[in-house]
């Protein structure tokens, strides 16, 4: 028997869904099956950020598309090996003056201004012809967010999975404002899917890994086969320790794929997808450049 | 007869003590639980959960080996960032108070650092070192030397002279005049910079966990907070509560005995 | 000058203080100068303290006495001149007189955190002594000075009195060759603090310490002293007495009265 | 001739002292600079950027008044949670050391807060509270309480009790007790505190502005590190660092001032 | 029974101290006693001091007087018994006593943060007078006792004896009908000391002030007082004397050696 390839991957803790695929694949042994012998390092977004920038860890398993962009832009030298997640966010609210983003001008939207999230949302709310400059965005930590949202402390607030689906199973008067994410994006890339959330690597380490890519992806696309069918079990692995009512949470989130939007691909086969996200990220001044290609793992090039 | 009555007095009287005691340590407590149900009353039960859950949650933590060893981890994280902020803050502290030269460059830099938030030193540890429990270490440290090096420098210029001179006229080694002089002239300002920077080493190891611990009551807070487990996050909060009460109750005994020198005016 | 009135009296002339033959210096004042800012509290003086000497300093309030301990204990450097004990630099090489000189302060300077008895042992703990031997000592000092049963009383609780007692308990403990005792006996009624200056004068008689003491009394000055310094302010020698027990009652009235008027100058 | 040679002479003095004094105060930033520079050898520019980038962010935040007003609300927010907390903090300061029941009650409740950690105070003041200023305030004030009370707790405790009886002897009003003793008898300790929380300040400031402020170097600050921007992490770190060090100078000058008749020891 | 003894002498018999007809009682102990845990301080001591009168208290060191001091000013209370200070009760009717009465404590006790005019001012600033009014009394009192010159100075930068006559100072500036002088002049040499104490005694005779104070020098409770009360310990009176100018000297030497004797026994 061949010896196994060490990796380890640093990833979001939970509840991101940076955490959703490692612990089936470790609980599964998706990545023996692989030839692959992985350690995943569970860390919050900042210290994701520092670690896997400065080269400490090689590989980061919640990479989030625009991030990959940027980081080059700042001098990294990483590469989007395959997506996990295509993009869902969500604009919550329990207010009756409140039916669609529009009615949001001159109130108050909470939201995590910083995250890459919010900004495929400035996108979107652009693309319904919404003007975001009359809407107070009041900057909020992920943890705040719910709280706002429970506590009715904001006209309405922005957030994504799996916050979406523990905050109305929790509140009842929770109401979503529709988003047209699908109708926006089909209209504007020609194509359903927003790649969003993946796994990233150094180049220096993929050129010297190329089977490993290869190992990783195939592992992690076991990972994903194996939570599509069995939902309830999948829930239990993800939530660990959790309570039952994470659990019951998370079963419900992985049947209702069109917001978990689990969608295991290689780079190199949704180009033109990941393209467009560059291009919305430079439209909103969030990408300073257009990233070159080498970022985008196994790239033909237009 | 009256031998007996007295006896059955005085066991009435201790009895009657111990029960007023156990009143008043847990007085403040059943306060604060009850502003929490009475608030209750007013918000929905998802924001302030029942105590009921709060404290089978709490059950559930401190029995569950995997998760109490959590507590245990960040105890000893803070005691221990606490212990080497101490041992570095005392030293620089000295130099301070002794060298003109030192007073001059230190403290200008650690005005400098504690300008600095915990989260950017979260970065910096990353960036610098290795070891997820150093880099803990290293935050603690970082964020709570300034406070106990300033604290043992305001004990140290407050000392008195006239105590001092007598002391040194005795020609004392340093270790001698360390112990004899300074130690118990400045423990009642170092005891209290305990008892501050117990809170704060507290607060920051939620934010230094984050550098990538998968254990500790920062992580698991976070967590909770995340899913919106509000009785979740409330247990684990309550378990740094505990920690800071037991170590608070501790430092306050240990000043009971350390400071029975003092003498009480009878007025006031 | 007082001095000169002195001199005209034929007796006084005769107990002008002249260094005995083949003595010892164990203190010396060399053209010293103490200021501080503006102020002069010592001024240009030069004072030669011979081995086994008893020395009484008097002088009025504020002329310049403690500050002149200051120096000779190390704990101040003359702004000018220098200070010579046993023949070393007591300010430069502090660390060499450790046992060699115990001090009773002006005022108790009891460490309040320290029991009495604790507070006696201070000084023992810097000469090696084992744990038992210190106690021992302690106690049996404050014992001699009277104060059984409040050794383990804490300075608040002690009467000013008794803290002065263990002041000088602490300074005697040290069985230190030079001792400086800065008005030593101030707070003690008259029958203890006879009592206590009796046996101070036969224990440096006994063990041929040299011993200096600021007193604000002329009697305890005539009692115990065989030397009597009287100071003018700032710090400077107007008279300069030997004492002994041969000295006529008529005669110490005498100098009682000289030492008067030079105080009252 | 001569006068006009002694003139000259302290004149060169006088320029010199000045050379020197500068050189002093510039001293421990040059050091830390240099420290830095020397780092950024050893890392890639992301995360060490040049030195002169980031003194043009800072330029760029300095002079661009949408920028810098973010920097004055952080300010203010610091100074009127210290401010806020230091008022409390002294008022639960007296009545603990004066109560028995105040002492039972209010110390083990401010434990009990001081356990909280900032980001459980951020999740309650959202749920508490309307207004953006209130709730940071309300952080503020919580986080530092429990801090400022003890050190006045300490400080109260440790005042000399002749003092204190000859003083009452005279019979003063409370105003003129607190003015004449107290005051004065804790003012070294009140100094350490503000310094020692200062930081504290600081570095909460930062956790609260993230309960929803749309401005002030918290949210700054988090914005560039989540743009990977350490040049402008950096230039806003900078900015807290120069209010603290702004602020600490003021402190250390009041100091020199309020602590004049303390007497230096000649010996060390 | 040194009392006893008294008795037996003539000369003392008439001294005894007797209340003077129709005086007003100014401190009255009833039965008074204080305890420290176990140890008493003051056992059952019952004393009336009168109106006008200047008593000099003597006691052997420890025996209590300082006690007494603290339950006349309300500082302590009794364990047992009663104190009244002109009609009221000191430690119960504490604040009713402002402008009242002035303490010259055993040490000093000058606040550090105060500079020596300052700390004369600090009784003044209860009684409701200006402020320039405050700093002219301060002043004039700095300087009837020696102190020009030294207004500015903080404590540090002050001798023992300047400390003390701050302190005194500090109690006379406000003109209190009740002084209470816990050893005021120990600190100073016999010159300042005689001219104070004389001054004292004129100040309290002259504005027809009550005073007590406490001392170790038997000639300086000649000098001044009206009244000599001897305390054994625990604080109980064991001599209670009448003294005026028209004591002899022979009479006074016989008085001496019995309070001696009182305070040996
Ligand atoms: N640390 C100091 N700073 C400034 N001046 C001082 C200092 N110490 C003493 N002096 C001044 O020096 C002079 C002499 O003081 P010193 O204490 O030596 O007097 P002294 O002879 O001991 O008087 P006393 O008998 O009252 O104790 C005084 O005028 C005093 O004000
Ligand atoms: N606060 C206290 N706590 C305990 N014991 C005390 C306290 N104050 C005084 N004592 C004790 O009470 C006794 C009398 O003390 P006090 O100070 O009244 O004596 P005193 O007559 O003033 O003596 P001295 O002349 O030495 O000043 C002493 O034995 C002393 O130890
Ligand atoms: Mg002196
Ligand atoms: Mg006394």
């Amino acid at each position: 028997q061949d010896a196994l390839t060490d990796v380890s991957i640093v990833v979001f803790g939970p509840p991101s869904l940076g955490a959703f695929l490692p612990p089936i694949i470790e609980s599964q042994n998706f990545d023996e099956a692989h030839g692959l012998s992985i350690t995943f390092e569970q860390r919050t977004p900042d210290a994701y950020a520092a670690q896997f920038n400065s080269g400490e860890f090689k590989v980061g398993g919640s990479a989030a598309l625009l991030t990959v962009g940027l980081a080059e832009a700042r001098g990294v030298e990483a590469t989007y090996l395959f997506n996990l997640f295509d993009y869902w966010g969500a604009v919550v609210t329990t207010r009756d003056d409140v039916q669609s983003l529009g009615d949001l001008a001159g109130k108050d939207l909470a939201a995590a201004t910083g995250t890459t999230n919010y900004q495929m949302f400035r996108w979107l709310a652009a693309q319904q012809g919404v003007d975001l400059s009359s809407v107070t965005a009041v900057n909020t930590a992920p943890p705040g967010l719910v709280g706002y949202a429970m506590a009715d402390r904001a006209a309405a607030v922005q957030l994504w999975e799996p916050a979406f689906t523990s905050l109305s199973a929790q509140n009842d008067a929770i109401r979503s404002i529709d988003l047209n994410i699908k109708g926006a994006w089909s209209e504007f890339a020609g194509s359903e899917k927003i790649p969003y959330l993946g796994v990233a690597a150094h180049r220096d380490w993929v050129a010297e890994n190329p089977e490993a890519v290869e190992a990783l992806y195939a592992a992690y696309s076991d990972a994903a086969k194996f939570v599509m069918e069995n939902p309830e079990e999948a829930a239990a692995i993800i939530a660990g320790d959790g309570t039952d009512d994470v659990r019951k949470n998370y079963t419900t989130l992985i049947k209702q794929n069109d917001r978990l939007g689990l969608n295991v691909a290689m780079a190199a086969d949704m180009q033109e997808e990941i393209r467009s996200v560059y291009k919305v990220g430079v439209e909103l001044d969030y990408l300073p450049a257009m990233p070159t290609d080498a970022t985008i793992y196994g790239a033909s090039g237009e | 007869m009256s031998d007996i009555a007295s006896d059955r007095q005085s066991y009435a009287d201790s009895v009657f003590d111990t029960v007023r005691w156990a009143f008043w340590l847990a007085a403040p407590f059943v306060l604060i639980a009850a502003a929490w149900q009475v608030a209750s009353l007013f918000f929905p039960p998802f924001l302030f959960p029942s105590l009921i859950d709060v404290f089978a949650r709490v059950w559930d933590i401190l029995t569950t080996w995997s998760q109490f060893s959590s507590v245990l981890a960040t105890a000893m994280r803070i005691l221990g960032g606490l212990a080497g902020a101490f041992l570095l803050g005392a030293v620089l502290g000295v130099a301070i108070t002794n060298s003109r030269m030192a007073d001059r460059l230190l403290t200008p830099t650690l005005t400098f650092f504690q300008g600095i938030p915990a989260l950017s030193w979260v970065v910096f540890a990353i960036i610098w070192f290795h070891g997820v429990e150093f880099r803990i270490i290293f935050i603690m440290v970082m964020t709570t030397l300034p406070a106990f090096t300033f604290q043992v420098v305001g004990a140290l210029r407050g000392m008195d002279k006239d105590l001092l001179e007598m002391v040194m006229s005795f020609r004392p080694s340093r270790w001698k005049f360390f112990t004899a002089m300074v130690l118990p002239a400045v423990l009642p300002e170092v005891i209290t910079a305990w008892k501050v920077n117990l809170g704060n080493a507290s607060r920051v190891v939620v934010v230094a966990e984050l550098v990538g611990s998968s254990g500790g009551v920062g992580y698991q807070l976070l967590q909770q907070q995340q899913l919106f487990d509000m009785a979740g996050a409330l247990a684990w909060t309550l378990q740094l509560v505990f920690f800071v009460l037991l170590f608070q109750w501790i430092l306050s005994q240990f000043e009971q005995f350390a400071f029975r020198y003092r003498s009480k005016s009878e007025r006031s | 000058m007082n001095l000169a009135k002195v001199d005209n009296m034929l007796s006084l002339d005769d107990m002008r203080f002249s260094a005995p033959e083949g003595a010892e210096v164990e203190i010396a004042f060399q053209n010293v100068t103490k200021r501080f800012g503006d102020l002069v509290a010592v001024d240009d003086l030069s004072l030669d303290i011979h081995k086994g000497a008893l020395v009484a300093l008097l002088g009025k309030t504020g002329c310049g006495k403690s500050t002149m301990f200051n120096m000779i204990s190390g704990l101040m450097a003359p702004t000018d001149g220098r200070v010579e004990v046993m023949g070393h630099s007591p300010f430069r090489e502090f660390d060499w007189y450790r046992g060699k000189m115990a001090i009773v302060f002006q005022s108790d300077r009891l460490l309040p955190w320290r029991s009495a008895v604790k507070n006696v042992e201070l000084g023992l703990e810097t000469l090696g002594l084992s744990a038992a031997e210190r106690t021992e000592r302690a106690l049996y000092w404050l014992n001699a000075l009277g104060l059984k049963g409040h050794e383990n009383d804490y300075p608040h609780a002690l009467s000013g009195g008794m803290r002065q007692r263990v002041s000088i308990s602490r300074a005697f403990a040290t069985d230190a060759p030079l001792l400086l005792c800065d008005e030593p006996f101030s707070a003690l009624d008259e029958i203890t603090s006879r009592r206590l200056r009796t046996e101070f004068a036969r224990l440096v008689r006994e063990n041929n310490k040299t011993a200096v003491f600021i007193t604000h009394s002329i009697d305890e000055a005539f009692d115990i002293g065989d030397r009597i310094v009287v100071l003018k302010r700032p710090a400077e020698i107007a008279l300069d007495l030997r004492m002994s027990a041969d000295v006529s009652d008529v005669d110490r009235e005498r100098i009682r009265d000289t030492i008067h008027d030079t105080l009252d100058a």
